[in-house]
């Protein structure tokens, strides 16, 4: 589907300031916007792949490597899912210690996004550290918020890039109660830094030029707690799919344009006769579907600055982000709380026989959204089939035509000169926070 | 204030941070060090576009490149890089050792690979099987890890910064972990601990919380690595040459050595 | 008492000049900063200095002035690695860190009195230049002297102009100067290995000192040339080159093995005579 | 020498009484299998049963990273950065470390003194307590199963209490200061010490004289057991960084961002590594594995001369910690012919 070119394109090479490479190329002929990609340039690394006939200990020690920020989610997820293919049932304690894990992994995701790759944006700067000159206070409070998201994922995982530390069954070591302590004091002095990004964003309104209604997909919180995981998940339409389902209503498609793959949701049942539709899924997503659950002081916020939550902008993401930094915060807290007084540092990971084989799919919330991972295991413990679907891969289609609404209403606005529309289409881009080693890495086909 | 830079002599040395096909952590973590506004003040960036949109193409003194080459759009932009660039330093396993998308080279080839992931989909980028960096172009400087450890960072930019360069690691992860005073999980739990062969510089991480390590800052130099006795004590303890090979291979596939060495160690009594 | 100094300390030296001696080697002049370390420091001809450069590293350097000269010393220095490329970019009036001097040295009381044969190949042209500048500064205590430099090609002959130009006082002063060159087409003067020109020695072997410095491969065939020809074996003294990174017997880089005595090469050395040689497993 | 008997049950109340002089290190589990030596806070959790710690004691004494200068580029100063550690306790070490020590001794402090290792050996209070032997120890052929010095107080197990050797003037100062705990000497609790000495001496698995080991090893240097042991050799280094008397090391800049400050640190390095023997321009002494095999055999069979016994103390460290099972006794005795 090549397209006929009558103007020359709007090309952003390289969109800085996000995960990964990738471009955006618009082409407007007749003032209408024709066709919108996002170029997903981001070499292929083949995960399925080659994860293929390993075992499955070495295959979930590769999985976090399929990207460096959601690296926790990653492992979390692909790790869980062999529990679940094993029939694997690991501790309380574990399971508190992975969510704690996580959330490191959102307040160091979320922090970054906001604190150094979306706000220089908004205030007129090329980059954060240009930034820290005149807002120093706020770059210290960014740095501050993703150190201590680090340090949760240090911890617990040992590192907080590539988290070895944690495996089937268990961990390798588990912390001292000294240093949930530690977590739990830092945290606790962090609160008021947690509220400083929404703050900043109080000050910026969303483009009115992006709204558009649009289906929201995210884990319904079994228990009332809103975090990342859920055993369903439901769609703004009212449908809702138990999550080990997600293939039968997740679907993939290769496209020419990008190394990423396509995603569309297909609620089956009664509506089947519908035509499977492009979805978001992200902290908009979350807070959209799940705000009731929020913490009261995450709440309030949200309830004071409603405008800024209009889950028909995509723009809207950046807040529901800031929303979950204090949220997070707060349940963090929570749990170093609890477990600076109730850790148990000799509980071993619970073994397991890798022979046992079987499938086990998991879909968790990582910071950018929706993350399933489905593994087969043979009968000699090594990986028969791979499944990964990550949230950018899902929510590329929706960002395309975001960005492609964006282009249209400043080309109608007379607007055409590419420098001045390339930067608003890279801030459409930046707010969805795509991570696109992650979207590229690891998407299949059956 | 700085005053002179091995590279550049004179003036503040100008730095290029470039990924190729990679998870981006090597840039997460150079963009994370603690001492990142101090960088920011020492060196200009000329292009990191991770982390700012003031990124450009041209002449570095510099240039940390992360990511094996993957795709042919890495290896025109690889080799740009190498030509704008004094001093070349590949940093992490991806770029050095080709990285865990290499865990397959030798065994599948790019095409069933692709067909694997992508079907018949047709995509637009022409993609290579994953490389290290310096099969394409010399490379000056080897910084290790997955990811490199915030120290080491530092201090391959503060040798720049004092006008010389940086000692290459060449001591195996049992070394460090000795000198951690971790007790040795290969002997003790008859675990498939690949430190033995392995660069150090993490300080042994993994090892300290019990866990083997998988070799992700690639073998030691210099043909080094001992993967024949090492396969052959693994042997021992009854693993199998499928094992070994794998948990060698996650981060070892490009090593001209090592596969030949497995076999050797397990040869004739398959 | 007062606490005594670290071994590891350094004192500061001046870099006063900088002669480029061939594409490799440079030729540096230092003196110490503290004038009352440098009234007091002496050394004798085959020790050594660790060099250090803050933030660089160290490296053992020997000495190639004549111990004669007090308060200011000359080190030969070879771009061979990351220490030794940072100290090529120095200029006159930087400054550098200094320890030692180090290692036994050459025996010059023994040589007294003697006939002198001092053989170089390649870089061991710099601690013998020390010997025989010492030899000069003290000439009445020597008899006659020859001296052979050899080295691959002319340009890498080091200290080849300062030997040329001393060729006038040579005869007066019964001094024979011998330089060779092994695979130097262009080369206009003598031509092969150092012990191919035994023959063209003024010394008398039943009473000659012998030093020799150059690479490990050079000293069997060396020794077995001076044997034919009747040199003392006792006579015959050498100097090796180790990983000194201390230069005082203890980080172990330099250990040498042997039955009989366990040594350190920066303590016990580097000069060592044709019996320890030839005694001393992995010496050579 | 002076003689008492700490009974049994005083044992807690002396530990806690040595806590008093400064840090107390001990030997503890660290794992299912393996001791070390660590901070001690809780008395209760010192192994007294501990058969080898993984390091030997030397780490505090010759830290395995150290800085030995803050540095300033700008003057070409080193600032002297030793780090007192203030008086400290190693509590529990057997007479092969206490002689281990003194080897190291012999190197550090009697010819020009490295200045940190000595000012830290000043700082340490050493007490010793004796042991039996396992399968790997053969600090008997070592002569280095009795410690007769290096010690501020010995300890040797009685059936109810320990006999506690007094070492120097420190070790007086200790038992003066706690005297209420201790008991004078019997004649049976002689009888008791003479008695397990003579069960320890029977449990060694060899007793030989290996004066002449050192000059056998020269002799057989072309011996076909260096070549089937090395090639085992995975060049870890474990055998050489768990050694009581090893005490190579490098040395290293670190630079600081400024460009001008920064520290020269020094570590424990390992003849087992290529970079051991190298020198400028690319030159290896030891380019080979087998050369670094044979080094450290050759090293540790070398005379210390200022300690009349080798540099090898038989503490057994290198043969338990070798992750492909190297035997280093049963290859000396294999040079040696015995086997």
């Amino acid at each position: 589907m090549k397209q006929v070119k009558i103007s020359r394109p709007i090309l952003v090479d390289h969109v800085a300031r996000i995960e990964g490479k990738a471009g955006i190329e618009v082409m407007v002929s007749n003032k209408q916007v024709s066709s919108v990609q996002m170029n997903i340039f981001e070499g292929p690394r083949f995960f399925e792949a080659i994860t293929v006939g390993k075992k499955v200990e070495d295959a979930v020690a590769v999985f976090p490597r399929i990207c460096s920020f959601c690296a926790a989610a990653h492992k979390i997820t692909a790790v869980e899912a062999a529990e679940a293919a094993l029939g694997v049932e690991p501790s309380d304690q574990t399971k508190r210690l992975r969510e704690l894990l996580y959330i490191g992994d959102y307040i160091e995701s979320h922090a970054l996004h906001l604190f150094f790759l979306a706000f220089p944006d908004l205030l007129g700067y090329h980059d954060a550290l240009s930034m820290a000159g005149d807002y120093s206070d706020t770059v210290k409070a960014g740095i501050a918020l993703k150190d201590v998201g680090a340090r949760i994922q240090s911890v617990i995982g040992a590192r907080y890039i590539h988290q070895e530390n944690l495996l089937i069954g268990g961990f390798g070591k588990i912390p001292g109660k000294a240093q949930m302590g530690a977590l739990k004091d830092e945290l606790a002095s962090l609160k008021s830094a947690s509220e400083l990004a929404s703050d900043i964003l109080i000050n910026f309104s969303n483009w009115k030029e992006l709204d558009s209604p649009r289906l929201h997909l995210a884990i319904a919180p079994d228990d009332g707690r809103y975090t990342m995981y859920g055993s369903h998940i439901h769609a703004s339409s009212d449908t809702s799919f138990p999550m080990k389902d997600y293939r039968k209503h997740i679907l993939e498609h290769v496209v020419e344009h990008s190394f990423a793959k396509h995603c569309r949701y297909d609620p089956g049942g009664s509506k089947k006769k519908n035509e499977p539709s492009i979805f978001t899924t992200g902290a908009l997503s979350r807070y959209t579907l799940n705000k009731r659950s929020l913490t009261n002081r995450a709440k309030e916020r949200s309830i004071m600055n409603k405008d800024h939550l209009d889950p028909s902008n995509p723009l809207s993401n950046n807040f529901a982000q800031a929303v979950e930094l204090i949220h997070y915060i707060d349940l963090a807290h929570n749990l170093a709380s609890e477990l600076a007084e109730t850790i148990d540092e000799n509980e071993r990971p619970v073994k397991y026989d890798p022979q046992k084989g079987g499938i086990g799919a998991v879909a968790t919330e990582a910071p950018r959204g929706l993350l399933t991972y489905l593994l087969d295991i043979d009968g000699t413990g090594r990986i028969k089939n791979a499944d990964v679907i990550t949230p950018t891969a899902m929510f590329l289609p929706m960002m395309e035509k975001d960005v492609g609404r964006m282009a249209q209403s400043l080309v109608d606005g007379g607007i055409s000169d590419p420098s001045i529309i390339a930067p608003k289409l890279e801030t459409v881009v930046r707010s969805y926070d795509p991570c696109v080693s992650c979207s590229v890495h690891v998407t299949t086909v059956k | 204030m700085v005053e002179t830079c091995s590279v550049c002599e004179t003036r503040k040395p100008v730095v290029g941070v470039y990924a190729l096909t990679s998870c981006y952590g090597c840039q997460l973590m150079i963009a994370t060090v603690e001492k990142i506004l101090q960088i920011s003040e020492a060196v200009t960036f000329k292009s990191f576009h991770m982390l700012t949109s003031a990124s450009s193409h041209g002449k570095v003194d510099i240039a940390f490149v992360e990511g094996s080459v993957s795709t042919e759009k890495d290896l025109i932009e690889l080799k740009q890089i190498r030509e704008d660039a004094t001093v070349l330093v590949a940093i992490g396993a991806c770029s050095i050792h080709g990285g865990v998308q290499s865990w397959d080279q030798g065994l599948r080839d790019y095409p069933e690979m692709y067909e694997k992931v992508y079907g018949n989909g047709e995509i637009a980028y022409e993609g290579l099987a994953a490389k290290p960096i310096d099969h394409y172009v010399k490379v000056d400087h080897y910084l290790p890890g997955c990811p490199p450890d915030e120290r080491e960072i530092v201090y391959f930019l503060s040798t720049f910064l004092f006008g010389t360069y940086p000692e290459r690691k060449e001591r195996p992860v049992c070394h460090e972990c000795r000198l951690a005073g971790n007790p040795c999980i290969l002997i003790e739990k008859g675990e498939m601990c690949l430190g033995s062969v392995t660069t150090s510089g993490c300080n042994a991480l993994c090892i300290g919380f019990g866990i083997p390590c998988i070799g992700c800052r690639g073998p030691t130099p210099y043909d080094t690595a001992s993967f024949d006795a090492l396969a052959k004590e693994f042997k021992r303890l009854g693993k199998t040459r499928e094992e070994v090979l794998d948990r060698l291979s996650i981060f070892g596939s490009h090593d001209r050595r090592m596969r030949q060495m497995v076999e050797k160690a397990y040869g004739g009594e398959k | 008492m007062m606490q005594s100094r670290n071994i590891y300390d350094t004192h500061v030296c001046r870099v006063l000049r900088v002669y480029p001696l061939t594409d490799t080697e440079k030729l540096f002049l230092f003196r110490f900063e503290d004038p009352s370390i440098g009234m007091n420091w002496r050394f004798k001809p085959g020790t050594f200095v660790e060099l250090s450069q803050p933030g660089v590293g160290e490296v053992p350097i020997s000495i190639c002035s004549s111990s004669m000269r007090i308060g200011f010393f000359e080190l030969c220095i070879r771009n061979a690695g990351r220490v030794t490329q940072k100290i090529h970019s120095l200029k006159p009036g930087d400054t550098v860190g200094i320890r030692g001097p180090y290692g036994n040295g050459f025996p010059m009381e023994k040589f007294e009195g003697r006939d002198l044969l001092l053989v170089a190949a390649g870089l061991g042209m710099a601690p013998l230049r020390s010997v025989f500048l010492y030899a000069l500064d003290n000439r009445w205590q020597f008899g006659n002297i020859t001296i052979i430099n050899a080295a691959k090609t002319g340009p890498e002959l080091l200290f080849m102009h300062e030997l040329d130009a001393m060729r006038d006082i040579a005869e007066a002063e019964n001094i024979t100067i011998l330089q060779t060159t092994t695979r130097d087409e262009r080369w206009g003067g003598l031509k092969g290995r150092a012990a191919t020109h035994l023959d063209k020695v003024n010394v008398d072997p039943n009473n000659t000192a012998v030093a020799l410095c150059g690479p490990p491969h050079m000293y069997k065939s060396m020794f077995e040339e001076l044997m034919r020809r009747g040199f003392d074996p006792r006579r015959i003294f050498v100097t090796v080159e180790r990983r000194m990174k201390c230069g005082v017997g203890k980080c172990g880089h330099c250990n040498i093995g042997t039955a009989a005595n366990w040594m350190y090469v920066c303590k016990d050395g580097p000069v060592f005579d044709y019996y320890d040689m030839i005694s001393t497993p992995g010496l050579i | 020498m002076r003689y008492l008997k700490l009974p049994h049950e005083k044992r807690r109340e002396f530990l806690i009484e040595l806590k008093g002089y400064g840090i107390l290190y001990a030997p503890v589990s660290i794992s299912e299998k393996n001791f070390d030596y660590k901070k001690v806070d809780d008395v209760d959790t010192i192994r007294f049963d501990y058969n080898r710690t993984v390091l030997p004691p030397r780490k505090y004494f010759f830290p395995p990273n150290e800085t030995l200068f803050k540095f300033d580029k700008k003057d070409c100063r080193l600032i002297d950065a030793y780090e007192d550690p203030g008086t400290f306790v190693i509590f529990g070490m057997h007479p092969c470390d206490i002689i281990g020590l003194r080897v190291l001794d012999s190197r550090f402090i009697d010819d020009q003194p490295d200045t940190y290792y000595k000012r830290r050996r000043e700082k340490g209070i050493i007490i010793g307590i004796d042991c039996l032997p396992d399968e790997y120890c053969f600090c008997n052929i070592r002569d280095a199963d009795f410690a007769d010095r290096g010690f501020d107080l010995f300890l040797h197990e009685l059936d109810d209490g320990y006999l506690i050797r007094v070492g120097s003037v420190m070790g007086h100062k200790i038992v003066d200061a706690c005297d209420h705990l201790f008991e004078a000497i019997k004649a049976e609790d002689i009888s008791v010490m003479t008695r397990k000495e003579r069960e320890k001496q029977a449990m060694f698995q060899h007793y030989e004289n290996w004066d002449n080991l050192r000059y056998l090893l020269e002799l057989q240097d072309s011996h076909p057991l260096w070549e089937r042991e090395s090639e085992k050799c995975i060049s870890c280094g474990n055998c050489t960084l768990t050694c009581p008397t090893c005490r190579c090391y490098d040395v290293q800049d670190v630079p600081e961002l400024d460009g001008n400050g920064g520290k020269r640190i020094r570590f424990w390095d390992s003849c087992q590594y290529r970079e051991h023997g190298l020198v400028a321009g690319g030159h290896n002494f030891r380019d080979t594995k087998l050369d670094r095999f044979k080094n450290r055999y050759q090293c540790k069979n070398a005379y210390c001369e200022t300690m009349t016994i080798s540099y090898c103390v038989g503490c057994g460290r290198c043969t338990q910690f070798c992750p492909t099972g190297i035997n280093y006794r049963k290859n000396l005795m294999e040079i040696r012919g015995d086997e």
